[in-house]
């Protein structure tokens, strides 16, 4: 963990809602080894409403480039504030935090289920299996074709099945009622999105004895285990999902 | 260098910069981010008798300047902070000190004594001012009598430094000072948290699990500030402050308003570094106005 | 258009937005701004029954999310505002209400007896509670004895709406609340100011000239919000809230702790216009959930 | 009086720390009359520390141009973000506010002094003077050339005669030991600037028995008569300047 300046290399609009920003560190320092389900805690300049940090996943990570990309949806100020910032300026980020999916160490099918701007951590993910010899498939839901994001990153990696809430895109309908779910059978579910979703997805898993791990999104104010604001109720007790999450196996959650 | 030592009782600090309990946990989540070391102490998680889960979530909601924090002393009970904690963080070379609370007089009682044995422990910290229990917490702090009662049963018990934290949410905090003063306490901290709350206006339900929760950061310190002044002058053991402080001007104004040494809090979450930062900062402030050592301007404001 | 229309005892206010005492002057200074007939109502600045010259400048000081002020009641004194500034606000198409404040209990009495001899002066707010005035003012209001004593005497020479206004310097202002509704309050207003300081850490002198002054603005309003609640469970007069609202999501947050009007204060500072959007804002979110009344989410945040 | 929001027509740095910015209505606003020593009270968007407006004085009116001139000096956080503002960008502003100095009814010598960041109400002040047939002679102080600002400006309407402290224009000292003080008599002075250049230039005016005007910058939190926090002791009582000033004529003051 540390605490280091970046600057914005790029900030791409996706659409009226997310924005995709990369950014590389300020000074000369080389990237550390990050694992997909990580994020970062951004620093939002200076606003009442927006004291503390917000948390992003790490959405992508470009080595070449040394760069991080981040994906936000705007849902309120702290992240109106942080999609407005232009290329060039600084951001300061904590980084990398918390645990992160678990990464194949054997044979077996594996599908990445994003919804919303939770596909963010999928992409990394996919890209780190893709390079561990393991093809991943992908099912991401949005409400409509415009909120699949990064259609032709994940289709580097894997393939791809959608669906959309209004049928613009893919399948009509939630990610639970793809019908890739009912045709084929995974060893692994790796999820992330809105809490619904994921409990849909859970409940998916636990009655096709399917592994299933799934990214939290708590609520956060320190990010990194000091606060123990951000905790989850697991068969353990009171868990932080900064330090020992945020992803779960869901076996331990009670969804 | 200016002079940057301290004393609280008969502790000595190697500056008056520390860090404030629940908000920088065993000081082993910020060794990444900071050098230990340079601290004058660290105020570690606050620890009760028997192990606690906390309540439920949501725990937190960000406020104007500041935020809501309902954690309910979640920790895993003083035997344990002894056996697997204390060990690990007993050879930091800074002080920790431990954050006590309780439900009752003999939890307090209890817990001190186990702390007491502890070689590297050279004082702890009576949270009589928790707003985050049902039971107890805050209601000791509150009230002169029982802030007093608590403060001389533990002092039976622990005859190391002994700081006590008190309640903000007050009519007259000097009282409640001057109580724990008269019945040995070697200091006083404050402030701890203002008792508050949030509405999401959508969802029409408190953002808080436990409805009210404890406000913390910039937007406490005005009145963190005047309490200091007050109980500075209505004491004369010395006083830790606390409450927004963010950086080394925060702590200065904490320190001409009477405290000897402060605490940062909720800042630790925004910035990691915060703390050294500050220490940093009162060192140059002295300096650039030729003060031989920060005692020399402890409720030094100028009237 | 939803229902806006809510009582205070007997009084009828066209909307439960009002306008706080001192941040809104005699209303005139807003005229140019707002259209005054929008508004449930306007506290006037804080009037008491001899001329007041205030405190001495600096009278205020920048705070994280809000600000300290010393103003110090300056006024003219209520014969001065019975013939010189009566006249010229009483046709508003709202409710002018004027704060009374004082030094003792004679002085209340006295000024309320002038009060009420006013054809258009519908009630008076009792400010019990201002932190800066040497004399009186706070001590009123941190005291359950002699808010209680202050409201009884008030009480015998006003006939119409009594308002009492409450200070947040108090470890419990439930006990408050009910000593001044059992002396016949009609309603309750709260928060005052809460009492803060800051010190210019290079001048090392008080930004203030008093030293300490009345913190208002957002950062308060989760300490505000918490109190209304306190108070919504413990009296059965209706509450007036306040402290820090900017906006329609703070004064439906105050409404859902238990207001049934609230006003804005600090916050006309900087927007003018703040609380006509604010009655706009309101309408809006019961149109949105079909609410057909603002009474019906008077103290429902969901627990 | 009107809350308005303006466009940023050009924010330009005059020096390291004083920068321009001219402002025009985003809408079709016409400005309205505006006087000299009347002032402006800017919103700066979203900062804990800066929560209420920042009070500037009016530098000049372009009514061709339909444009409001500001000269501030980056002193803290407010002002210093203030002058980040870009070209484009929205300033929301109450205006006009406070009263003005007295524009003369009669002939006589004017002396305009201002001190730092001080001289901007004497540049619009200039102008309307030399637009009503007089023509006032204005006498500039700074610490050295770079902090004599818009020379080129206050040349159009009047004689220059400036000091700065470390005499790298003008002469060397402070305005009230400039020799035009000693050598001409004056009818009329009137002076903006930090708190002691004013007492000394009142000081100056009571000695001779000049009539004087001085702009105050009391803090202030509302800037329209509101709040009573920007008070000045005068013999008339506490005043406020924001309403019954900014401009007093030091026989008022107890200076
Ligand atoms: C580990 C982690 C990873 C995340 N990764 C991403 C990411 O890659 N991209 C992305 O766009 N967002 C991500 N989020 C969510 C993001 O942090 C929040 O959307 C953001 O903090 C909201 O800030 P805001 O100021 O815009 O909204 P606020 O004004 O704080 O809140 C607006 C509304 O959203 C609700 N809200 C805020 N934060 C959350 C949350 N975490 N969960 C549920 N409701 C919330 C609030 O209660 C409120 O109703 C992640 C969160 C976590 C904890
Ligand atoms: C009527 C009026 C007209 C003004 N016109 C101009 C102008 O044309 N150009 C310009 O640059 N400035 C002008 N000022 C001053 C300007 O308002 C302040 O410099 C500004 O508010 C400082 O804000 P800040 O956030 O940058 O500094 P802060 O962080 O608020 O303060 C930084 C330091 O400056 C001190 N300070 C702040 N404001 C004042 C003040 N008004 N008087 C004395 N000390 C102060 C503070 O106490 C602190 O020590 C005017 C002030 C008034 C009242
Ligand atoms: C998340 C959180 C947890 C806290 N836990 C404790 C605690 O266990 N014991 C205690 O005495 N104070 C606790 N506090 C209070 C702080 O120690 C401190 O008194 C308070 O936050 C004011 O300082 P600040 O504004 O700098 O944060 C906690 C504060 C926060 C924000
Ligand atoms: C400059 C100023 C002057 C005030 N004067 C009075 C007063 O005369 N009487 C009074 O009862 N309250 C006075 N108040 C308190 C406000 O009415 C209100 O209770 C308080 O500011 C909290 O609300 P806010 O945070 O919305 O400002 C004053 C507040 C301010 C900021
Ligand atoms: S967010 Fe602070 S412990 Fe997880
Ligand atoms: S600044 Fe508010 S009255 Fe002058």
């Amino acid at each position: 963990m540390q605490v280091l300046d970046f600057t914005v290399r790029s900030n791409e609009a996706l659409n009226d809602q997310n924005h995709l920003i990369k950014v590389a560190p300020s000074g000369n320092e080389i990237l550390p080894e990050m694992q997909p389900g990580q994020f970062v805690q951004i620093l939002v300049d200076n606003s009442p409403h927006v004291f503390l940090r917000r948390p992003i996943s790490i959405n992508f990570v470009d080595k070449e480039k040394n760069e991080i990309w981040l994906l936000i949806q705007k849902i309120g100020e702290g992240t109106e504030k942080i999609c407005s910032i232009n290329e060039g300026e600084i951001m300061n980020l904590i980084y990398p935090l918390g645990n992160s999916f678990t990464l194949p160490e054997r044979n077996g099918k594996y599908l990445l289920i994003g919804g919303g701007v939770g596909t963010a951590p999928m992409l990394f993910l996919g890209k780190k299996m893709k390079e561990s010899g393991i093809e991943p498939e992908f099912l991401l839901g949005g409400r409509s074709a415009k909120d699949i994001l990064q259609r032709t990153d994940f289709e580097r990696y894997g393939t791809l099945y959608c669906t959309t809430e209004d049928g613009s895109f893919g399948e009509k309908g939630f990610v639970t009622h793809h019908s890739v779910l009912k045709e084929k059978k995974y060893d692994f579910i790796y999820t992330c999105g809105p809490k619904p979703m994921m409990v849909a997805v859970a409940k998916y898993a636990h009655e096709h004895g399917i592994e299933c791990e799934a990214s939290l999104e708590n609520l956060m104010a320190c990010g990194f285990g000091a606060c123990l604001c951000c905790v989850e109720k697991t068969v353990r007790g009171n868990i932080c999902t900064c330090t020992e999450g945020p992803v779960f196996n869901i076996k331990e959650l009670f969804w | 260098m200016a002079g940057l030592e301290v004393y609280i009782g008969d502790l000595r600090l190697k500056n008056p910069v520390m860090t404030a309990s629940g908000t920088f946990g065993y000081g082993t989540e910020y060794a990444d981010f900071i050098d230990l070391g340079r601290l004058g102490g660290v105020f570690v998680k606050g620890t009760t008798l028997a192990p606690r889960q906390g309540n439920d979530y949501p725990r937190m909601a960000e406020t104007p300047s500041g935020m809501l924090n309902a954690v309910g002393l979640q920790n895993k009970g003083v035997d344990y902070f002894v056996e697997h904690l204390y060990p690990v963080i007993k050879d930091y070379d800074t002080h920790m000190i431990v954050n006590v609370s309780g439900s009752t007089v003999e939890d307090y009682v209890a817990c001190a004594e186990k702390l007491a044995d502890l070689d590297k422990m050279p004082a702890i910290e009576l949270n009589i001012s928790c707003p985050n229990v049902k039971e107890g917490g805050m209601a000791f702090g509150t009230s002169c009598q029982s802030a007093a009662q608590v403060t001389r049963e533990v002092r039976k018990v622990f005859p190391k430094t002994l700081i006590v934290k008190l309640s903000p949410n007050v009519t007259d905090v000097t009282e409640i000072a001057r109580g724990v003063e008269n019945e040995g306490a070697d200091a006083v901290s404050l402030v701890n948290t203002f008792l508050g709350m949030a509405i999401d206006v959508e969802s029409r339900r408190p953002k808080l699990s436990t409805i009210t929760g404890g406000l913390s950061g910039p937007c406490i310190k005005p009145i963190a500030i005047r309490m200091v002044w007050e109980v500075f002058h209505a004491v004369k053991i010395p006083i830790i402050g606390m409450g927004g402080i963010c950086n080394w001007q925060d702590a200065i104004e904490f320190i001409l308003a009477g405290a000897t040494a402060v605490q940062v809090g909720t800042y630790n979450f925004i910035d990691p570094t915060a703390s050294v930062k500050i220490v940093d900062g009162i060192n140059d402030y002295l300096e650039r106005y030729h003060i031989a050592s920060v005692n020399d301007i402890v409720g030094k404001m100028i009237v």
